[in-house]
């Protein structure tokens, strides 16, 4: 259904200029170079320090998940059947240190980006960009990427390969922050990042682990829209577990009283404490991201080149032990689609395997018994061993658990964190069920749909995430198809009814889709946390 | 001044709870007294209640689980009912105790002086930390220690073992105290230093009128240094009066017997058989050598000694302390690797053989242990320690090997039924016969015996003398036997070795080595043997 | 003596390089590509490629390791993209994950692992000693019995327990403290303590029971000694008995003991620091394990064998110091 | 060489004081009432552990069934009901989450929590005393070596090798095994010092000099002389090796590599239960407390035996306690 998502709003009172903001982290930052930070990663505290040409929309729920211009004056021009996308800037931009931002700048971050010393970051430069494939950065070839053409200082231009109606989404990502060719010094970047945001970092101890930002002089705000930086300051603890996180911004004193936390969620239990607590439960935002966590099958494999029985698994998954054992309804959402069941994204609601909300095991038996399997069944089932309460045991075990009263033998292998994503993104060592998730690098259908689903991206000897080995020429030509298209909305449409269709393959089993309730100080004002991400924008948090 | 006794005991009784039934009751009413600056000896065999007896007087049974009764009562305190704070008002000034073992009688972690000083500073609360030091310095002078303002300032560890005694006593000196309790203040001394500090101890009595309660099993020790003697036997007092009459004029059977198993060392050995002078050479080293340690902190043990020991005699090794006797006898049977010379075992040098070429002929040369405690292991029954040698023989069954141990222990004096007792069910000199039982049931050839006799009573020592002379006569053994007692060896030996620094300084057949010493050292060692009979010198 | 420690010393150095040799092979041998780590979570072959040279990982594994030794004794230079980077020797290379250099890593983390080792040790000598004395001095008393149950449930209570209990109860509930958040000493002293202090007592906790067991034979084993006997017979009183003579000799190896198990926490006190957010060389181990940055797990591993060692041959030259009947040898 | 330096045992005396017979040890064990009491609780867990099937029939419940209807989705998963869900049907309330019976899973769990205690345990006494007698019986050279390995080991930052072991290690392999070596041999290097330094000591004593002279290998010495005094200080060091390492295990799961779910241990229930301090209090307090009563029954049955095979210990029983025990004494007419 519906949501209506992000409506928390922290203290009353009109938010102010002025103070500290405190944020309390589990993982540090240990990238800070706008190179080698992934989309979906690098829009909370880097957002502060590198604006790029588009950024998302700073608002609560499902208007968040929309895309706005940043140091460009729109989201971009297309032309040429979205294969080629012209930015121009906005006037007054400045670093730091007071020199202008220019579309060199940019061009020059987007081609550092390339270069092996700054490994990480998405794929899509790569795939999009003519030339992106054999392109190896500015260092090794100084000439740099004749696809992104400056024509002027204010003028920037991409060449794409093949028509892609979401650049502007993915011009959000830091690859796209202005990079001073001057200022440059390769891997050793991050350590002095030149800021065009509106806070620039002053300390950055124990590999990410402490930061210390303050006000950028040279951001104006004028020119920035959707950044308000109501703190003078803002100090960056983490390294922190979540469990102190959550039990820190509960309890609020001194500096935690203006704080937030940009990666941590309520866990289960620290939820039974704060709902029982209305004083707590005042201060808990929810957020949404796009994301759907599922069973994957090897359909290739025995015995799930049968459809039945992908199809007998889906009817016996019990949905609400398994959402219990993501942290309860609270912190999950059943899921029947792959989709994520939010607007952007095209969602169309479809459920081809009815297994109600604790499976239907008859209707399973009765499926297994069609294939072969009445004797009943022995399979394995992969999952990692970190607690995260999505690919955990504890989920793998509510699915084994079900799939036990439909006479389904579950084993287990859980594999280690490096261990399980190195094999389940291996085309060779892929296990031939395992617990997966996907999340949407923006909210939007093509890099949710895509990367699973179309034939092309099946990759051989690097990270593979078409595990289902999918290529069916007409899915691949509507993926084409609907990445000319850009209108949003027209596009949203079309992958929701190709996800529909493909759902009737039962090439994965959706499980849930999480949700994020997000705790936070008390003295904390003006909490936003959209859809895009679901995380706490900080860039909106004030403290006064 | 009162007439009152300086020490009166009566019916003091001390039993000791024990794990099965009831209680040992080390000291069964006994009853003594002593006037102000006399001098009692105690004396009696080992395990006679002798320690217990001198502890009581001290009240240090308190709280230990030892039930006392009967009373005690020094210079009128009454020690059995006194409260803690009494009995260490007591302690010290009134009464001082000086315990048996030197070594570590004292803390090791302190200057000896600091430790004098703080008992002093204890009980004479007025006195200043400088002056209570500048007291420590003047006792520890008056013990003879030299240059005494320096050594003050020595932890125990860098005192000799003389010097460690001396330092016991002048802690107690030091407060002056009206009875000096000795609980065999020299067994764990050389000959001459055990003269030395019995010297002192009546050079301080004389100076200080002191009385002097002197526990020893040596009677030679006690005839020299008190005017009464008390004999103690199971805790009981057999004998008591002037030293003199004890000992010239014994009325008791047991202290008859306790005189004359006291070895002489003005005795002539009993010639056990024809002297056989050319029995055929058993083992021989020569200019054998043993160093400990390397480099800056090498010790030379033992260096050049040349000794020849043939089937069927035996060789005395006398020597101080730390002469290194225990270093030449382990090396004579192989325990220890020679560094240096050559070692010859029926012609055969076995000096530098490895642990698996020795496995043949170990059971040939076997030894009894100084130390009768460490040397059974506590944890098994002592018959399955003498089996083992039977066993690693091989030779015989089981059957055999039981019937084996149960004729040795006979031999040796011990019930054939004790085969599945364990060690500490022994006394010590039913120890030293278990040892060498051990060393007898593979039928040896050489059997190098230390110090066997000086942990145990005189009694015991010349039972286990008579022993192994017997043995040696029945079995034709050769022996090794190291001692420092002179008498003692003078008992068994055929011939004589005199160690000193790790040398032999004289060598010679035992008779003439004692009755014509050549050496200086050796003369010495004579000279400072404690004698029961005064009037006769050693001739 | 001199020799003693050239011996230990050379001895210290074999032990560290087999051991980072195992660890070298250990994690050279376990799943995962740290290429493909470094590279990110959707990188296509060719990126993997580049950055499995640039990390130079196409080498034998044994020319890395050397190569990886040889930086600790010369250093290294690396290549920036835009410049050269220096690493001075001792250099334990670059992180795969974010080009920091190691050294840096460790150098900054240790202050924050030293300052927990230490305080730690406080209070297991303070807690488990006390205990240990008290049990030797007072058998059966409910003092003593409360705090010997006390160690023994800190040793059988996991730190992620413990740790989460002590914060729950000081910080939340009685709010008598702040939430730990590691301040240098060198910055304000006090504040370091402040935050310290829940750290300290969880972990100090974990080895109290050992400390007081270990006490309390000590104790019971120096308080037979003959020469305390001694001065029991000159009218010493019990308190000065124990406090000048039984103390010293029963405390030498408990001392002893702590200086090596003060070596060891470097390396194995992660759990606390992972729950109470110190950013100490433990946590650095875990998140460099996860990542498998080699460069970082072997370094620390390095460097927290030889804090081991160091403080096993500070340990017996302790224990020789304090007990002048030992000697080193 | 390297440190003999150790945790010593308790009441370690110079020279093993005098002990005695096997029967003389069990009537002195049997004396004490705390040991007895210890044994009487190990024992207990011992069946509880052996007994989990019959118990969870008892109950009728499964360690693994689901029960969604006992918990509260929305608010977490937390039990419905006071006390974690205590009910007749479920005697020691449910899991968070799943709502899986606590009382089965904590049986269960003692399974593997022992098995992994005790294995581990006895690997590393077995490794330790090998390592420690070999270095201290050997030439310089194996000393030397064995020695240097011993550091090694305890240079280890164990829970990373640990989790790299289990990394390396194939996922079928079986998890309580793997845990039992993992722990075992990794954390075996005090064990091995401790007996070294024993050995050392033990070895100057003339015994074993005795036991040299009768031509008998060092493996025969090792075995009748060495190994029963080495008893009571390697049973004291076992007895806190054994809550170290339940709580290695515990860590163990904390990372992610503990028993492989579903199979409960109290180690790998404590890890989950870690947040639930203020939730459901119980939760946490089950675990933590099978683990306390397990660590304290060890310590003292440790205590017990190692009392009992010191026989000085027998002059320091009271009277009036041992004459309760003078009807079983039978061995021996010790004075
Ligand atoms: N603490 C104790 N517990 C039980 N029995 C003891 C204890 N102390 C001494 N005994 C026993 O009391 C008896 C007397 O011992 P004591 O030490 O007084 O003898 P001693 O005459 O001094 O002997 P030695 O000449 O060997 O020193 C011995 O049988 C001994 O075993
Ligand atoms: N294992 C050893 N390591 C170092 N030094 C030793 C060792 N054994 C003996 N020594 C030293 O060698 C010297 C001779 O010792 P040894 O034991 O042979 O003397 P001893 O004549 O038997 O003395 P005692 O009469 O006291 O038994 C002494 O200075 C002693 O300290
Ligand atoms: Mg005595
Ligand atoms: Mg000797």
């Amino acid at each position: 259904g519906p949501k209506q998502g992000g409506d928390a709003q922290g203290g009353g009172g009109a938010p102010k200029k002025g103070g500290t903001l405190t944020v309390l982290n589990r993982a540090p930052q240990k990238q800070f170079d706008p190179a080698r930070l992934y989309t979906s990663g690098g829009g909370n505290i880097p957002s502060l320090v590198y604006r790029t040409l588009t950024t998302r929309h700073r608002a609560n729920g499902a208007e968040g998940t929309k895309v706005v211009p940043d140091l460009a004056t729109s989201t971009g021009t297309p032309s040429d059947d979205a294969k080629v996308w012209t930015y121009k800037l906005k006037d007054g931009l400045k670093y730091e240190d007071g020199s202008p931002i220019t579309a060199a700048d940019i061009k020059y971050g987007v081609e550092r980006s390339f270069a092996p010393e700054l490994s990480g970051g998405a794929p899509y430069l790569r795939d999009w960009l003519i030339g992106g494939d054999t392109y190896q950065g500015p260092y090794k070839e100084k000439k740099g990427l004749d696809s992104i053409e400056t024509p002027d200082a204010k003028t920037i231009v991409f060449h794409l390969k093949k028509s892609e109606g979401d650049f502007p989404y993915f011009a959000t990502s830091t690859q796209f922050a202005p990079v001073p060719k001057a200022k440059d010094t390769g891997a050793k970047y991050a350590e002095h990042p030149v800021s065009s945001g509106p806070y620039k970092l002053v300390k950055n101890t124990g590999d990410g682990e402490q930061m210390l930002l303050e006000r950028n002089p040279g951001w104006s705000e004028e020119t920035d829209k959707e950044r308000h930086a109501y703190p003078d300051r803002i100090e960056v603890k983490s390294g922190l577990s979540s469990a102190v996180i959550n039990q820190r911004l509960s309890t609020g004193s001194g500096a935690d009283a203006a704080a937030v936390t940009t990666d941590t969620n309520l866990g289960p239990a620290e939820l039974a404490q704060v709902t029982g607590d209305k004083k707590l439960a005042d201060r808990v935002g929810t957020g949404h991201f796009g994301q759907t966590d599922y069973l994957a099958f090897n359909p290739k494999a025995k015995p799930f080149d049968n459809p039945k029985v992908r199809e007998a698994i889906s009817y016996a998954v019990n949905r609400t032990s398994v959402v219990n054992a993501a942290g309860g309804s609270s912190l999950a959402e059943p899921a029947t689609t792959f989709l994520p069941d939010q607007k952007s994204f095209g969602f169309t609601p479809y459920d081809h395997f009815p297994a109600g909300a604790t499976g239907n095991p008859a209707k399973a038996k009765e499926l297994l018994k069609e294939a072969g399997y009445g004797d009943g069944l022995e399979i394995t089932l992969t999952h990692s061993t970190a607690q995260n309460f999505e690919t955990s045991p504890e989920v793998a075990t509510a699915v084994q658990a079900a799939l036990k009263e439909a006479g389904i033998k579950v084993k287990l292998e859980g594999l280690e964190d490096n261990d399980y994503d190195e094999k389940i993104h291996s085309v060779d060592k892929q296990p031939d069920l395992f617990l997966a998730h996907w999340g949407g690098d923006w909210p939007s259908g093509g890099p949710f749909l895509a990367p699973i689903f179309d034939g092309r991206q099946i990759v051989k000897d690097g990270a593979n995430f078409n595990t289902a080995r999918l290529d069916d020429p007409k899915v691949n030509d509507e993926i084409d198809a609907i990445n000319k298209i850009t209108d949003h909305d027209a596009a949203a449409a079309r992958w929701g009814a190709l996800d529909k269709s493909i759902g009737q393959q039962a090439l994965t089993v959706p499980l849930f889709h999480p949700v994020y309730k997000r705790l936070y100080g008390k003295d904390v004002k003006n909490v936003v946390i959209s859809n895009w991400t679901g995380v706490l924008d900080i860039s909106q948090v004030a403290v006064k | 001044m009162t007439s009152e006794p300086l020490v009166a005991v009566d019916g003091l009784t001390v039993a000791f709870p024990t794990a099965g039934d009831g209680a040992v009751r080390a000291v069964d009413g006994l009853s003594f007294a002593l006037a102000p600056g006399g001098a009692l000896g105690i004396v009696g065999e080992s395990g006679s209640g002798k320690s217990t007896a001198a502890f009581a007087l001290l009240g240090l049974h308190h709280g230990t689980g030892a039930r006392v009764t009967g009373s005690v009562r020094i210079a009128g305190h009454d020690v059995q009912a006194a409260e803690d704070a009494e009995l260490r008002r007591l302690r010290g000034p009134v009464a001082a105790m000086v315990f048996q073992d030197p070594l570590s009688s004292l803390d090791p972690y302190q200057a000896v002086g600091d430790q004098i000083a703080e008992v002093y500073r204890t009980h004479r609360r007025d006195a200043s930390r400088r002056a209570a030091r500048a007291r420590a310095v003047e006792v520890l002078d008056r013990v003879g220690i030299a240059d005494a303002a320096r050594r003050a300032r020595s932890r125990p560890h860098e005192f000799s073992g003389g010097m460690r005694q001396r330092a016991l006593i002048a802690m107690a000196l030091a407060l002056q105290p009206r009875l000096l309790v000795a609980d065999e203040p020299t067994t764990a001394l050389d000959v001459t230093v055990q003269a030395q500090i019995l010297g002192l101890l009546r050079e301080l009595r004389d100076e200080t009128g002191m009385g002097l309660i002197l526990v020893t099993h040596d009677l030679g020790v006690a005839a020299g240094s008190v005017d009464e003697l008390l004999v103690m036997k199971d805790g009981r007092a057999v004998e008591q009066g002037p030293v003199r009459t004890v000992l010239d004029a014994p009325r008791e059977q047991y202290t008859r017997e306790l005189l004359s198993a006291v070895p002489r060392v003005n005795v002539r050995r009993a010639p056990l058989r024809a002297p056989e002078a050319d029995g055929a050479v058993l083992l021989e080293s020569t200019g054998l050598r043993r160093e400990f340690g390397r480099g800056k902190h090498a010790l030379t043990a033992v260096d050049d000694v040349s000794l020849t020991v043939r089937a069927g005699e035996t060789v005395g090794v006398v020597g101080e302390s730390g002469s290194g006797k225990t270093t030449l006898g382990r090396m004579l049977v192989r325990l220890l690797e020679p560094t240096g010379g050559e070692l010859r075992y029926l012609g055969r040098d076995i000096g530098g053989l490895k642990e698996r070429e020795l496995r043949g002929f170990r059971s040939e040369l076997q030894m009894v242990f100084q130390d009768p405690v460490s040397s059974l292991n506590p944890r098994r029954s002592i018959g399955e320690s003498i089996a083992d040698p039977l066993r690693a023989l091989g030779k015989l069954n089981d059957n055999q090997i039981t019937s084996r141990v149960r004729e040795l222990l006979e031999r040796v004096g011990l019930d054939a039924g004790a085969y599945h007792r364990y060690p500490h069910e022994f006394s010590g000199g039913q120890r030293q016969r278990v040892g060498i039982a051990r060393a007898l049931a593979p039928e040896p050839k050489l059997i190098v015996c230390d110090e066997p006799v000086s942990a145990l009573d005189v009694t015991t020592q010349a039972q286990v003398v008579a022993l192994l002379g017997e043995l040696q006569r029945d079995l034709g053994l050769a022996l090794v036997f190291i001692a420092h007692d002179l008498a003692v060896v003078r008992q068994v030996s055929d011939r004589l070795v005199v160690m000193r620094g790790g040398r032999i300084v004289e060598e010679g057949p035992a008779d003439s080595v004692y009755e014509q010493p050549r050496h200086p050292y050796t003369q010495g060692l004579l000279a400072a043997v404690p004698l029961l009979e005064p009037a006769k010198a050693p001739a | 003596m001199t020799g003693y420690f050239l011996r230990r010393a050379l001895g210290a150095v074999v032990v560290v390089l087999v051991l980072s040799a195992v660890v070298y092979a250990t994690f050279y041998i376990a799943p995962g590509d740290p290429a493909r780590l470094a590279c990110g979570p959707r990188c296509n072959p060719e990126q993997i490629r580049q950055v499995r040279e640039q990390l130079q990982l196409n080498d034998p594994v044994y020319v890395q390791y050397w190569h990886f030794l040889q930086g600790i004794v010369a250093g290294h230079d690396y290549s920036t993209g835009t410049g050269v980077l220096h690493c001075d020797a001792p250099c334990f290379g670059l992180s795969y994950q974010n080009n920091q250099q190691v050294t840096d890593l460790i150098i900054q983390r240790l202050p924050a692992t030293a300052s927990l080792a230490t305080g730690a040790m406080a209070v297991w000598l303070l807690l488990g000693t006390g205990t240990g004395l008290l049990s030797a001095l007072r058998r059966g008393g409910a003092t003593e019995r409360v705090l010997t149950w006390l160690t023994l449930a800190g040793t059988a209570t996991p730190v992620f327990i413990s740790g989460l209990g002590l914060l729950m109860l000081f910080c939340a509930y009685l709010e008598w403290l702040p939430f730990p958040s590691y301040v240098p000493l060198t910055d304000d002293p006090e504040q370091w303590a402040w935050n310290m202090l829940l750290p300290w007592a969880a972990l100090g906790l974990l080895e109290s029971a050992k400390y007081a067991r270990l006490t309390r034979s000590s104790m019971l084993e120096t308080l037979a000694e003959d020469h305390i006997r001694t001065f029991r017979a000159y009218g010493i009183a019990e308190r000065s008995l124990i406090g000048r003579h039984a103390l010293r000799g029963a405390l030498a190896p408990v001392i002893a003991l702590s200086a090596a198990d003060f070596g060891s926490m470097f390396g194995n006190a992660m759990l606390t620091e992972m729950m109470f957010g110190l950013p100490g060389i433990g946590q650095l181990l875990v998140t460099s394990t996860q990542t498998i940055d080699l460069p970082v797990v072997v370094a620390v591993v390095m460097v927290t064998g030889t804090a081991v060692v160091i403080a096993n041959i500070a340990a017996d030259v302790l224990y020789a110091v304090a007990d002048r009947r030992v000697a080193l040898r | 060489m390297t440190n003999t330096l150790t945790l010593p045992e308790p009441e370690a005396e110079a020279a093993p004081a005098p002990a005695s017979g096997a029967r003389q040890v069990r009537r002195r064990l049997l004396a004490r009432k705390s040991a007895l009491a210890a044994a009487a609780v190990l024992g207990l867990l011992v069946l509880l552990a052996l007994g989990a099937p019959l118990l969870a029939a008892l109950e009728g419940q499964d360690p693994n069934a689901y029960h969604d209807t006992l918990v509260d989705s929305a608010r977490g998963g937390v039990p419905f009901g006071g006390f974690g869900g205590i009910s007749a049907e479920h005697w020691l309330g449910v899991e968070p989450g799943t709502g899986r019976d606590l009382f089965v899973r904590l049986l269960y769990g003692a399974r593997i929590s022992l098995t992994v205690a005790l294995g581990a345990t006895l690997v590393q006494v077995v490794v330790g005393v090998a390592v420690g007698l070999g270095a201290a019986l050997g030439n310089r050279f194996t000393d030397s070596l064995l020695s240097h390995v011993t550091d090694v080991m305890v240079a280890m930052p164990l829970l990373v090798f640990a989790i790299a072991l289990v990394a390396v290690v194939p996922a079928d392999f079986p998890r309580p095994v793997l845990l039992v070596v993992a722990i075992g041999l990794l954390a075996w290097g005090g064990m091995a010092r401790l007996v070294r330094a024993q050995t050392l000591s033990l070895k100057k004593l003339d015994f074993v000099s005795a036991a040299r002279l009768t031509g008998g290998s060092s493996w025969r010495i090792a075995r009748r002389e060495l190994l029963p005094s080495l008893a009571a200080p390697v049973i004291t060091y076992a007895a806190i090796l054994l809550p170290t390492n339940i709580v290695l295990e515990a860590s163990m799961s904390f990372l992610g590599v503990g028993v492989k779910p579903p199979t409960p241990s109290w180690g790998q229930m404590l890890s989950t239960a870690t947040t639930w301090f203020r939730a459901d209090p119980l939760y946490v307090l089950l675990p933590a407390l099978m683990l306390f009563v397990t660590t304290l029954a060890f310590t003292v049955l440790g205590d017990g035996v190692r009392a009992a095979l010191d026989p000085r210990e027998a002059s320091r029983l009271r009277v009036g306690r041992s004459r309760r025990t003078s009807r079983t004494s039978g061995a021996g007419g010790a004075q």
